[in-house]
């Protein structure tokens, strides 16, 4: 059925989606961009900062938009990113 | 009573029998029908005319009957109403009384004459008498056909899986025939499984339609697609080839609907069956009662785009492994011999009238979310509360007619809302009876079975019904409370009214894709824009296309009790077609006549049925009679006459053509009309009494595709003022696009015109539906200036047309 | 894989027997407590693989035929790392496949044992006759700088004895041993004493003494110079390579300083043990004037002539080397020293001889070459050393 | 230092030997991180769990992983993994290599081992080219590509190496790219619980040498080049598989059912050993 839905949902407070938190080891990256690339959500952009190696690591653009998927911890080569789960008592 | 008798026949020689019939006064109040039989007797051929009150009657039947056995009458006319009415009944007659039924033909002196000229007594019986005379003409021309019968696949397709779609599969289902069951929604149910509580009974409703929805799911002999669209329908009356596209659910049927993927999905988005007030996961059941219970998978939402799989949380989580994200698209193809329509209806969306402040105001809802808000399974478990404070509100205003009987919305009733505000305001009182309740309204219609007792406690319970929309919600800033404003217009004073809620009792409206579907099963629709039936009174189930049926709100605004009713008539008129097992098709199609192919293939180009193939080697065309439906473009198309159309040759049109131009033919219009859309205009036009001026004769067409240049050559040959061909709208052509072709003749024809300096505004396309009587009624007056404009030597200069061209 | 369970006279069948010396080799493994056995048909070792295919699985034991002898070697290395003494056994085609991983061996420092029964070369020569031509092979045959463990039995009875001893000596200095037998040995029936297995010395390897921990060094050696052996599946989670590698494991190609450690010890671990490992036979050398210096079946029609010319009243002896790597340099040396000329019958073109003219320095050396199916007979030897009388 | 930067994976890994020697965007590390989430997923006692690996880059994965491991000579690998798994049928034994490794130099194994229906993972990451040495070709290089060592194009044809694992009694073999991280994961499991001989091909990436000479220089270029040349397509026919510049047919090719060698093996031992 085609609803043009505009409201906050009433229980979108209790349906919890999970919060990301992103952990760079920023000198093990080697800068190949796959985390950038594919992340679902667009979390990650290169930094102007420069590693051990020379290279721009990844920096955040918005944790907030992480949904904990997983997928840089997955498909990154140099294990120098990882997500954990943000806890979100006092609201994130 | 007259009676003109001619004596005994020598054999072989034609007879033709006249009624004219005076339909009591409809026919007779205008037109002088004992003139026009008295004309009648003298045409050719004619060996009796009579005109009488009712030919359709028994007795009138049996008139005609006896006089075909008494009288050797091998040709039959009868002129009373459309043909589109009453050819069946008299066809029937004739047959009875041992004539092929092809041997008759009608007239439509009523509403093609007398309804739409009932001022004007003498022209219309002027054009009577031409009308005869065309039939007459054509009726000499006419010859016995052979109906051809095919066989009807004994499965049917049901479009839509709201309580109509499904009762009428149930229906189908148990009479023992396949149904295919297509829902485009990843669960059936519809609406009504959105609704807390049914008019005027009060039962729950999801209560009752779960039991049938899973009676759909278990059936045996319905197959159910849901997440599925129909993407081609192709065939005929009981030869329906249907293409449906099963989209991926991205789920296995092993599901166990435990739920457990959606905890771990990680992403959200407004459950569009909560109208958003409640949230969904990517991977999601839309309600806990869908059927199917399997879970689906939104890929739009769902973090795994094209060809990676980037988040497995859900794959993880299910046990049972029925995770599939390679599933693909499947295209099934099926073979129905009937189609029941039931595709529902949308809601109207207020926030257009900006006045009501929806979306705007967090406490102003439609009645659509008053129903999940109200129901226990629902987004706030069953209490009605305020969105912005979660408060249940000590005062709530029912807004009416939003989007129905206005200007500013849809012109029409949306048939229900009156009675679901009633039933709303008395759940409201049932849990919450302090509560205050207003109904703004224009007119309560309570006209069903139960319905007046249902208001007549509402008002017990105290709600206060005032007449009168607001003209304006007004939000308090700080509580959000609303203020209304308006006039009461039955205590002729200006109401200032504060609630706590206010919900809007919004209508009902087309499905937006509702063109889709239309063009799929080439279907008519009203100005409305919902789908129209073949008979407004004797036909209401029947769509005008053989073999589809429609139901529910696709046909109109209708209750569930009428849905299902009218499911139910669909089921069992589709039911009958299929217990026949076959089905005789009108022997109206196109001839072949080999010896003047000259295998130019242009036929086979214009067939919109695939209906004609070529045989290279023999340089000919081969005609596969089943296939064709019957337009005739092929024939108008044929530059060698070598293609014919049975019952409607080019030898009797031009014979009606030349009839209609006999006397003054320079202040008349011919006017060539597709009997889908534009004949039934007309008889449209004369249902409806819709004035215009006399001088023009309609000659019906099975397809405005059938009309070749040469008969409008003729008819400017034979000095006619002006000429209209008329079909059906682009899409709406019942020939699936023949009526292109029309207008690439027509262009054609200008462009002739304007070569040999003729006026080619004297030439008129128009494309007019089967509602629009007012359309055609205007497009006449307005050729009408044209043919006062045309002067006698732009006629003695038409009339070369043909030699020259 | 254990074979505690397996009563003992399954594993060793004790008592005098009469046999082949290619089932002795297998028996004497067996004896020595080996369970596995990957290796690939030749002449003249297959009675090897093929009593090993029998013993084997009464005894709980694995015999595999791989698909070559690349594959045996690397198999054997694989049993010897899970913990399993392990052996495989050919002749010289056979072994020139093996080197590359026996040089792997080397550098992973894998007890493990390699027959070989030498037939005549070079390539496919004469499978079914008797050499002595892989001698120098069994040396340097790997790339590489390395130390290395052969042995040569002369009998039936020594390819039972001297497999164990080689099992025993893998185990003590993790390293590859070569038996070095030929196709007469192998193939020769004789007598076999079999003694009871709790006579049999039997070595197993050292073990780490430590519990596993993260900087376990499984390459750390101890005073020997050999380090302890943990193995697969105990927890250790250590790694071995065959690059260059610390006492870690790991790999340190770059590192001079690491090959330079890693390879001396390599060496060393023999080199410095050479006394404890290198065995001879001297038989009426006490007066010897002429010297007969052989090994394998050499030795034993050294050992003849030695008596006939003694029953002429000429002063000769033999020296038979059991241990052909590390050379007996000493042993040798110090007969030189006593005689005036040393006698070497060898069934090659010259291969020992170079180490026994090193050995010998001035002290001259005659040398009695052999090819072909004919060992030497005594009295060819006998005439060398009535030669040097005269 | 590794504890407190808490990598999910970093227990499965030699912490001291991170960062690991492999180029920028290697598929290496990713076959190494699936592994790893394999590892996890299955909670195996890594105790029992040898990997072994033979020359090349990816041949000092074994170096890497936090399990007993062996880095054998070029090509032996497979014949390593037989010795150990034979000698003690209690540890997993997990061969990762390259394909030049398993399927030229050692070619002769991989197809025994397979025949054998041995009980040993195989893993080969197939980038297409000799990385190590410098980039020639090597038995997997696709047609008319380039190497160092074809100048002019390639002129071999090359293994399709699921069809090879199939035809030589594979009870598992399926193919996925470095990009299909969550089925190769998923494929790297199924493969450890299956009794018998199973094998996956990872298409991996080599950007630096494969990619510099086929017009795929960067790291992303090689995986939108697996985005869009890869179909999932599960149990079709291996021989119909190969790889082209516009189709990698990823999924799973076999999963059957026979005896190992190593029940028949048992079988075989207990007869023997309970004769008289």
């Amino acid at each position: 059925m085609p609803v043009k839905t505009w409201r906050k949902p009433l229980d979108a407070d209790k349906v919890k989606s999970p919060k990301g938190e992103v952990h760079l080891i920023k000198d093990r990256c080697k800068g190949c961009g796959y985390c950038i690339e594919y992340c679902p959500k667009d979390v990650l952009e290169e930094s102007n900062e420069i590693n051990a190696r020379g290279i721009h690591p990844p920096r955040v653009i918005d944790e907030k938009r992480c949904a904990l998927c997983g997928f840089c911890t997955a498909i990154c080569p140099d294990f120098a990113i990882f997500t954990t789960e943000k806890n979100c008592e006092g609201g994130c | 009573m007259s009676e003109n008798i001619s004596q005994i026949p020598q054999k072989d020689e034609l007879r033709i029998g006249v009624y004219v019939c005076h339909c009591g006064l409809n026919i007779a109040g205008t037109v002088d029908c004992k003139q026009v039989a008295d004309l009648a007797s003298t045409l050719p051929h004619v060996v009796l005319a009579k005109d009488n009150r009712y030919s359709c009657s028994d007795q009138g039947q049996e008139l005609i009957k006896k006089d075909i056995r008494e009288h050797k009458l091998n040709r039959v006319v009868v002129a009373s109403c459309s043909p589109r009415l009453h050819e069946p009944t008299f066809r029937r007659a004739c047959e009875e009384a041992g004539l092929n039924k092809y041997l008759f033909e009608m007239a439509n002196i009523r509403e093609h004459c007398s309804w739409v000229h009932l001022y004007e007594k003498e022209a219309a019986t002027e054009k009577a008498k031409d009308l005869v005379r065309m039939a007459v003409a054509k009726a000499a021309l006419l010859e016995p056909e052979e109906e051809m019968t095919v066989p009807i696949t004994q499965k049917a397709l049901v479009l839509g899986g709201g309580v109509a779609g499904i009762q009428a599969a149930l229906d189908l289902a148990d009479t023992g025939y396949k149904v295919y069951l297509v829902e485009k929604d990843p669960s059936i149910g519809g609406r009504m499984a959105q609704l807390d509580k049914t008019f005027p009974t009060m039962d729950c409703s999801i209560c009752i339609l779960a039991p049938k929805m899973s009676d759909v799911g278990r059936h045996p002999n319905i197959g159910l697609l849901t997440n599925s669209d129909v993407l081609e329908v192709k065939g005929y009356i009981g030869n329906f080839k249907v293409k449906v596209l099963k989209k991926p659910r991205y789920v296995t049927k092993d599901c166990s609907a435990c739920n457990d993927c959606a905890i771990a999905c990680p992403v959200t988005a407004p459950n569009e069956f909560d109208v958003g007030l409640s949230t969904r996961h990517a991977i999601y059941t839309p309600f806990a009662q869908a059927v199917p219970s399997t879970y689906i998978i939104d890929r739009d939402l769902c973090l795994n785009k094209e060809n990676i799989i980037v988040c497995d949380k859900c794959i993880k989580a299910c046990e049972r492994k029925t995770i599939d994200f390679n599933m693909k698209p499947e295209t099934l193809e099926l073979d129905v011999g009937t189609i029941i329509v039931a595709t529902g209806a949308d809601v109207y969306d207020p926030a257009k009238l900006v006045n009501y402040g929806y979306t705007r105001y967090p406490n102003v809802i439609t009645s659509l979310e008053f129903e999940r808000l109200i129901n226990a399974g629902g987004p706030s478990s069953g209490r009605l509360i305020r969105p912005s404070d979660m408060q249940i509100p000590d005062s709530v205003a029912f807004i009416q007619c939003v989007g129905s009987r206005s200007e500013s919305g849809n012109l029409y009733c949306s048939n229900v809302c009156c009675m679901n505000t009633i039933k709303d305001s008395l759940l409201i009182k049932e849990h919450w009876p302090d509560t205050k309740i207003y109904v703004y309204y224009v007119d309560i219609r309570a006209f069903g079975k139960g319905f007046e007792d249902l208001y007549k406690r509402a008002r017990k319970e105290g709600v206060l019904f005032v007449r009168g929309l607001p003209t304006e919600v007004v939000e308090n800033k700080k509580n959000h409370d609303l203020w209304l404003v308006g006039e009461n217009t039955l205590l002729r004073e200006v109401y200032k009214t504060k609630v706590g809620m206010v919900i809007l009792s919004i209508g009902i409206q087309p499905r937006q894709d509702s063109e889709v579907i239309q063009r799929l099963c080439t279907l008519s629709r009203t100005p409305d824009g919902f789908f129209m039936e073949a008979h407004p009174k004797l036909r209401p189930v029947d769509a005008p296309t053989g073999g589809v049926f429609l139901a529910g709100c696709a046909e109109s605004p209708k209750d569930i009790k009428d849905s299902v009713t009218q499911a139910s008539a669909a089921a069992a008129r589709a039911g009958i077609l299929m217990a026949k097992g076959k089905v005789t098709v009108e022997a109206i199609t196109s001839k072949l006549i080999p010896d003047y192919c000259n295998g130019c293939q242009m036929c086979a180009k214009v067939c919109p049925f695939n209906a004609i193939t070529v045989v290279p080697e023999r340089r000919k065309v081969e005609l596969i009679e089943a296939a064709c439906s019957g337009c005739g473009t092929c024939s108008a198309e044929c530059p060698f006459n070598a293609i014919t159309m049975r019952h409607f040759t080019d030898a009797q049109l031009l014979a009606q053509i030349d009839a209609a131009t006999e006397l003054d033919a320079d202040k008349k219009i011919v006017a060539f009309c597709c009997n889908w859309c534009a004949y039934a205009g007309a008889d449209f036009a004369g249902v409806s009494r819709m004035q215009y001026p006399t001088n023009v004769r309609i000659i019906r067409t099975m397809c405005s595709g059938r009309v070749a240049p040469k008969f409008v050559e003729r008819a400017f040959a034979r000095g006619a003022a002006a000429v209209l061909v008329a079909g059906c709208h682009f899409g709406d052509c019942h020939y699936i696009n023949a009526n292109y072709q029309t207008q690439k003749r027509v262009e054609r024809l200008w462009k002739k015109m304007e070569r040999l300096g003729l006026d080619k505004n004297r030439l008129q396309l128009a494309w007019i539906n089967a509602s629009e009587g007012e359309r055609l009624a205007s497009k006449i007056k307005e050729i009408q200036s044209i043919v006062g404009s045309v002067n006698f030597e732009e006629i003695e200069k038409s009339k070369k047309m043909t030699e020259r061209g | 894989m254990t074979n505690i369970a397996i009563e003992k006279s399954k594993v060793v069948r004790s008592g005098r027997r009469f046999m082949s010396g290619d089932i002795a080799c297998a028996e004497g493994a067996l004896a020595a407590g080996c369970l596995f056995f990957a290796g690939y048909p030749i002449t003249p070792a297959t009675e090897i693989a093929e009593h090993m295919a029998r013993r084997l699985p009464e005894v709980e034991g694995v015999y595999i035929q791989m698909e070559d002898e690349i594959g045996s070697m690397a198999a054997v290395i694989g049993a010897s790392y899970a913990g399993v003494k392990a052996m495989t056994a050919t002749s010289g085609p056979g072994f020139s496949l093996m080197m590359e991983n026996i040089g792997l061996a080397v550098m992973t420092e894998t007890p493990c044992v390699v027959v070989n029964v030498m037939r005549g070369g070079p390539s496919t020569g004469q499978p079914t006759m008797p050499g002595q031509q892989d001698v120098m092979q069994a040396r340097w045959g790997s790339h590489g700088d390395y130390e290395i463990i052969a042995l040569a039995p002369s009998s039936v009875q020594e390819m039972f004895d001297l497999t164990i001893e080689a099992f025993n000596l893998a185990e003590t200095y993790r390293v590859p041993v070569s038996v070095l037998a030929d196709e007469i040995v192998g193939h020769m029936w004789e007598r076999v004493n079999i003694p009871d297995i709790d006579s049999i010395k039997i070595v197993n390897r050292k073990k780490p003494t430590a519990p596993p921990s993260n900087n376990f060094a499984p390459f750390k050696p101890e005073k020997d110079l050999v380090p302890p052996m943990a193995i697969f599946g105990e927890g250790y989670r250590f790694h071995a390579t065959g690059l260059t590698h610390d006492e870690r494991g790991y790999p340190r190609t770059e590192s001079a300083e690491a090959q330079t450690r890693l390879v001396r010890r390599l060496c060393d671990k023999i080199r410095k043990n050479r006394d404890r490992i290198i065995r001879v036979e001297k038989a009426m050398l006490e007066d010897a004037e002429v010297a007969v210096v052989a090994y394998g079946i050499a030795a034993r029609a050294g050992l003849s002539a030695v008596r006939k010319a003694r029953a002429r009243g000429i002063k000769a002896g033999l020296l038979r080397l059991v241990t052909l790597w590390p050379f007996p340099d000493e042993q040798v040396a110090l007969v030189a020293r006593q005689v005036k000329a040393i006698v070497v019958p060898e069934m090659n073109c010259g291969q020992m001889l170079r180490e026994v003219e090193r050995a010998a320095k001035e002290t001259p050396v005659i040398f009695l070459s052999k090819l072909g199916e004919e060992p030497h007979k005594p009295d060819e030897i006998l005439d060398a050393i009535e030669g040097v009388q005269r | 230092m590794i504890e407190e930067l808490g990598h999910p994976y970093e227990k499965f890994l030699r912490k001291d030997r991170i960062p690991h020697i492999w180029c920028e965007g290697c598929g290496n590390g990713i076959i190494l991180n699936c592994f790893a989430m394999a590892l996890d997923e299955l909670n195996l006692d890594l105790n029992k769990v040898v990997v072994v690996s033979g020359i090349g880059c990816i041949g000092r994965v074994s170096g890497y992983t936090n399990t007993d491991s062996f880095h054998t000579t070029h090509g032996r690998p497979i014949a390593f993994a037989t010795g150990v798994k034979l000698a003690n049928p209690e540890l997993k034994v997990v061969v990762i290599s390259g394909d030049g490794d398993l399927f030229a130099i050692g070619g002769n194994h991989f197809i025994h081992a397979a025949r054998r229906n041995l009980d040993i993972q195989v893993i080969c990451a197939n980038n297409f080219i000799y990385g190590m040495t410098g980039g020639q070709y090597g038995p997997t290089t696709p047609l008319e590509s380039w190497t160092t060592t074809t100048p002019y194009g390639n002129i071999e044809q090359a293994f399709n190496l699921v069809h090879l694992a199939a035809a030589c009694g594979s009870v598992y073999v399926a193919r996925w790219t470095t990009l299909h991280t969550r089925w190769l994961t998923e494929a790297i499991k199924k493969a450890l619980q299956k009794e018998g001989f199973s094998f996956i091909e990872v298409v991996s990436q080599c950007p630096e040498i494969f990619g510099r000479y086929n017009k795929m220089e960067t790291p992303l270029k090689m995986m939108k080049w697996f985005k869009e040349a890869s179909v999932v397509q599960h149990f079709s026919d291996p021989a119909k598989a190969e790889i082209t510049p516009n189709r990698i047919t990823v999924g799973e090719f076999v999963d059957i059912e026979k005896p190992s060698y190593g029940r028949l093996l048992r079988e075989m031992t207990t007869r023997a050993a309970e004769k008289k």
